[in-house]
């Protein structure tokens, strides 16, 4: 779960973490008000989870009244790179000399965290990471032991760090880590820190990613789920307890198992379709998951065809198939053409199951997905 | 021959008592898995299905002379099942569990590196040797006995081609998904040695996906070490950047876009190995090598 | 710093450990209040720390309140093996079915933590050990990632503790264990843990050693100090920063370094007199702090002559001899002989310039320890 | 031939802008050792009388060429600052600070075992080899160079005996004093094995004092393995049960009373270790031996 920036600076300030004074607007007035209460000049910030929002115009910089008004007028309903803007976050500009990076992430290579710092914040790090992987100093942390303090000095001289701010840099990195431990964090990241001509440490932005597993212990976190969601269909599927990725084609997806919806997501876009969504249903295949699973297809309006591709292991195929023709006979229609294809464990007694008035059988993955990218294209027309 | 599991592995079963864990235990017994104790605290002195269970598995491993583990325990309690399992201690653990926490993996794993024991998932379907035994979920009907290794970090992918080799003839030595998680014991570098230790086994199917540099690290020790051939599948091509798909180690991570497909592939062909775009593909590639 | 058995009932109450109903008293009348409360039967237990209490009378059992007011009387006042009793603690008695031995110590010679349970409990557990060690079950605990959930229950179920009770046995012990990390403790121990008829789980006694080196970073155990003090000089010693062990024999000791000190006792032994105390003033020896443990020494009703030992290593013998000349004038009167011997670094110097007058200058360890006997002896007649 | 510390020694000092670092740094300076740099968190880029110092133990070891740490740090950060020089990594750390946590150094301890690295004490005076070099704060004017080799939990106690073995000219090859804890890092046995097998030490002093099991550990590996004659000292025999006397490790337990001076007494006995009753009769038993 990927905590929104306001979310992750609440979190971070409670942690003892600086982070500028702001304030969460969801209406222009609101966002003005927050100016007026903060004092200029105040950044105006879009929440929604996507890089680079300053580029394309979510983050502006105001002096007065006005320009904030003007500010949140553009960014407020504003679409960002296919998100849209329902919040801003108003925030007090830092005045500042220097931007760093710091860090904590998960190896997973090597199974333990990483805590990173460089001097070149306020970038794309990622691209610092590419060009001069010199340019950010790694500190492995012993997953037994924890952070221990020469680790963050460690990591903040050797990254360069000016010698007047490396103590509170350090200090900053240790509460960040504790942060990361104490909340299952799977990725912590500060960028920029930046560094005030006072010497002052204040964190600009947060990311804060949240391991679902571990939110069962956090329920503090768990709360932030759904305001979290940057999708109603992603909400949606929390709900349900599915894993679902939504994308931007017209082929909807429903399979078992990770590896192999991921595959028939290759093989739509293999066969000159554009997969729609990533669904996996799990193992076995009930009525009630394989209809909150259409559903959930069904609900996404740009769906115009659907390829319901599951392997019986231990379930066995009939029982799969009996498990479809329940849930397909619910509706009262099905509201697109939908193919299915079963494999495994008694697949042909599936298949001769199967209610062919309502779907189409196919006997291969890759006939099914072929079938399902024709039945898209003849809709889409 | 085989890897990692055989009938002479002596299987205790943490978790017997869960669902899935009774579920499963019958399953593996039917296939003919030497499952020969369950441990569940607070359950000792029971018996599922005529096997004995014990409270811990340090009594069931001494009592029963057991040197597998096949962890059916739920997420929360799973990282003290296996440190549990590490302690014993076992030869081999198999972690079914899906949904552990990366932190809690990540603590097992530093335990895991200070001890001779190998551990296979989390998250994984378990392990299977055609007609001799399996640990795990996998279901044991489309699997047959022959000359092909396969590893892989998906479930439904692994059967679905294995499926596609048993349909053309083409048997297995053994077949090791080693999960979907960001953190896992065997890596497709260890599962790719064994096989290569393996005089029975003649070629490899390794079925990799997006997120971390396993499959790059694979491709590295193919290309230096290995004489048996290998033919790779990698799914998730479609995947955006930034998004978990299902599997928590199956994400492309943003901006800098590491862990991607092609990265993968690319890195595969580079060390000779042939991808194929459809699981059909790769059975067609092995059918060549044999 | 070893805790009083009802401080360490608060903080196993605090942790979460299941303790009887108890109030602290420090007069019969107290006692009987508090005994009123509770309710009987009610234990009344001598607040000292000392083994064996029951044995030796400073525990009474009874059963309403002219028994109470008798027990009181007993026991508050009494001299327990040497101790003065000022106060009881007034119990609930546990009806129990079973008594548990559980204790969490640090095994010095594997540097690591060793938890430990026994259905021996209520018992000498040092004798049980020494006679039956395999009747307490040790599972030793990895200093890097604490107690994991599956070694309380290993070490339960392997002490044989009954299966009805396992369970919550093992919680108590990975709670003694949290509490034994987080409070830096060297030492817990409850015995008896007692099992009761329904199946209750209650620490009717509690042991818990605090290093004293982490009391810094313990500030609420820190303050608990001095009502853990069991002698009015080793409080004294606290205030001055002495390490300060308090014996019965009438040769007062004062030396440099723990080692140099201990051979001092043993050679008043050896030598046929008896140390009334260790006291170590640590490196140098400025005026201050002879002062002060001359001051402790000769509080010592006890004491009828004092040896005073220093090997001078970087401290030069000429500054100590200085030091402690400036101490001895600051006496009216010294009220006992004093030897003292000075070793090392410009020994000879030093010897010169002590003060003759006040104090008998011996060369040899062997030598002064001797005259400070033959002092004691002449005094005491 | 000496053990542990040499002129060739690179010494890094932890801690030497304090006031006990930089005094003590000075003197070790004076005796010849070989002292490259200091590290102090925030202190970089100074000089300690022309000694570089750096914010970094590693950057120290680095630019300077440190093999060898002695640690001066307050016990509050002195578990830090072990950690420092295990990770740099360091041939040897000799840790001065007395009063460091136990469960600090537990942890220290745990991590150490993972390394290569020779940790002496904490809470010892340090280690000499007379003429050459010395870490820590034993006196060094009392020390003359010879062939008897020197082991102590204490520290004026060792001096004591030193001065007796000098001014009776017995010289020392090196002198270690182990620390006064009850968990550090070179034991009894440890440096025991390391004089048997330096050619020029003929006989050895060892100074126990009561707690823990050490002594009797040495006196188990005194009569299995070495050929040095070895003469003891234990103090403590006057210790009540259950007091600290000083070293948070000179503790008798309560009850069953382990760690007394007499089992200390008695192992070394039966090891052929003769024990002193006096350091004088210590000396004697050296002399005899020589």
């Amino acid at each position: 779960m990927k905590l929104h920036e306001y979310q992750a600076k609440g979190v971070f300030a409670d942690a003892g973490v600086p982070v500028p004074d702001s304030k969460l607007a969801s209406t222009v007035d609101e966002a003005v008000d927050a100016a007026e209460d903060i004092g200029y000049p105040v950044a105006i910030k879009a929440q929604v989870q996507v890089g680079g929002r300053g580029k394309a115009g979510g983050i502006e910089l105001v002096d007065n009244a006005e320009e904030a008004r003007e500010a949140a007028e553009n960014i407020i309903g504003m679409d960002l790179k296919g998100l849209h803007v329902d919040r801003v976050l108003v925030e007090a500009a830092v005045d500042f000399v220097n931007e760093l990076y710091v860090g904590v992430t998960m190896d997973r290579n090597e199974g333990e965290p990483v805590a990173m710092v460089s001097t070149r914040g306020g970038v794309n790090i990622e691209e610092v990471a590419a060009e001069d992987p010199e340019a950010i100093e790694r500190e492995h942390i012993d997953p037994a032991f924890g952070m221990q303090p020469y680790e963050s000095r460690k990591a903040v001289y050797e990254a360069g760090v000016d010698r007047e701010v490396a103590g509170d840099v350090a200090s900053v990195l240790r509460t960040l880590f504790q942060l990361w431990d104490d909340s299952d964090a799977t990725e912590i990241e500060v960028n920029p820190l930046m560094i005030t001509a006072d010497g002052d440490v204040v964190a600009a932005d947060a990311v804060m990613n949240i391991d679902d597993d571990a939110l069962f212990r956090h329920p503090d976190l768990a709360e932030m789920e759904d305001e979290a969601a940057e999708d109603d269909l992603e909400a949606k599927a929390n709900e349900y307890g599915f894993d679902y990725v939504r994308l931007s084609g017209n082929v909807g997806i429903i399979g078992n198992g990770a590896g192999l919806v991921m595959t028939t997501l290759d093989l739509v876009d293999y066969y000159g379709g554009e997969p729609a969504n990533f669904l996996d249903i799990g193992g076995g295949a009930k009525a009630e998951r394989v209809t909150n699973a259409l559903d959930m297809v069904f609900s996404d309006e740009n769906v115009d065809a659907v390829v319901f591709n599951i392997f019986g292991g231990i379930t066995r195929g009939d029982e799969v198939a009996k498990g479809i023709n329940e849930a397909l006979e619910s509706f009262d229609e099905i509201p697109k053409k939908v193919v299915v294809r079963l494999a495994g464990t008694n697949a042909e007694e599936g298949m001769d199951i199967l209610n062919t008035d309502l779907v189409t059988v196919e006997v291969t993955l890759e006939e099914a997905v072929q079938r399902a990218v024709e039945y898209a294209e003849e809709e889409a027309q | 021959m085989s890897i990692l599991v055989d009938n002479d592995s002596r299987v205790v079963v943490q978790g017997i008592t869960g669902g899935e864990g009774k579920f499963h235990t019958r399953q593996m017994v039917e296939y003919g898995t030497n499952v020969v104790a369950g441990a569940v605290p607070g359950k000792g002195g029971q018996e599922v299905d005529g096997i004995p269970v014990y409270d811990t598995v340090d009594r069931a491993a001494r009592e029963e002379n057991a040197d597998t583990s096949v962890v059916f325990v739920p997420p929360a309690f799973a990282a003290d099942a296996l440190f549990e399992a590490l302690d014993a201690p076992l030869d081999l653990v198999v972690a079914i569990t899906e949904g552990i926490p990366q932190q809690d993996m990540s603590k097992v794993y530093r335990k895991l590196r200070e001890t001779d024991t190998q551990l296979v998932g989390p998250n994984c379907p378990g392990v299977i040797t055609p007609g001799q035994a399996k640990l795990g979920i996998l279901p044991g009907n489309i699997f047959e006995s022959g000359n092909v290794g396969l590893v892989s970090r998906s479930g439904t992918l692994t059967y679905q081609v294995v499926d596609n080799l048993t349909k053309r003839g083409i048997g297995q030595t053994t077949a090791v998904g080693i999960g979907g998680d960001p953190i896992i014991g065997t890596d497709f570098v260890d599962a790719l040695e064994m096989f290569e230790n393996d005089p029975d086994t003649k070629a490899i199917a390794m079925c990799g996906e997006i997120g971390g540099e396993d499959e790059e690290e694979a491709a590295r020790y193919i290309g230096e070490y290995m004489d048996t051939p290998v033919a790779g599948f990698i799914a998730g091509r479609t995947a955006p950047p930034g998004k978990r798909m299902g599997h928590a180690g199956a994400i492309v991570s943003g901006g800098g876009g590491t862990g991607t497909a092609e990265s993968k592939i690319d890195a595969l062909n580079d060390a000779g190995v042939p991808v194929g775009d459809t699981p059909e593909e790769v059975v067609d590639h092995i059918e060549g090598f044999l």
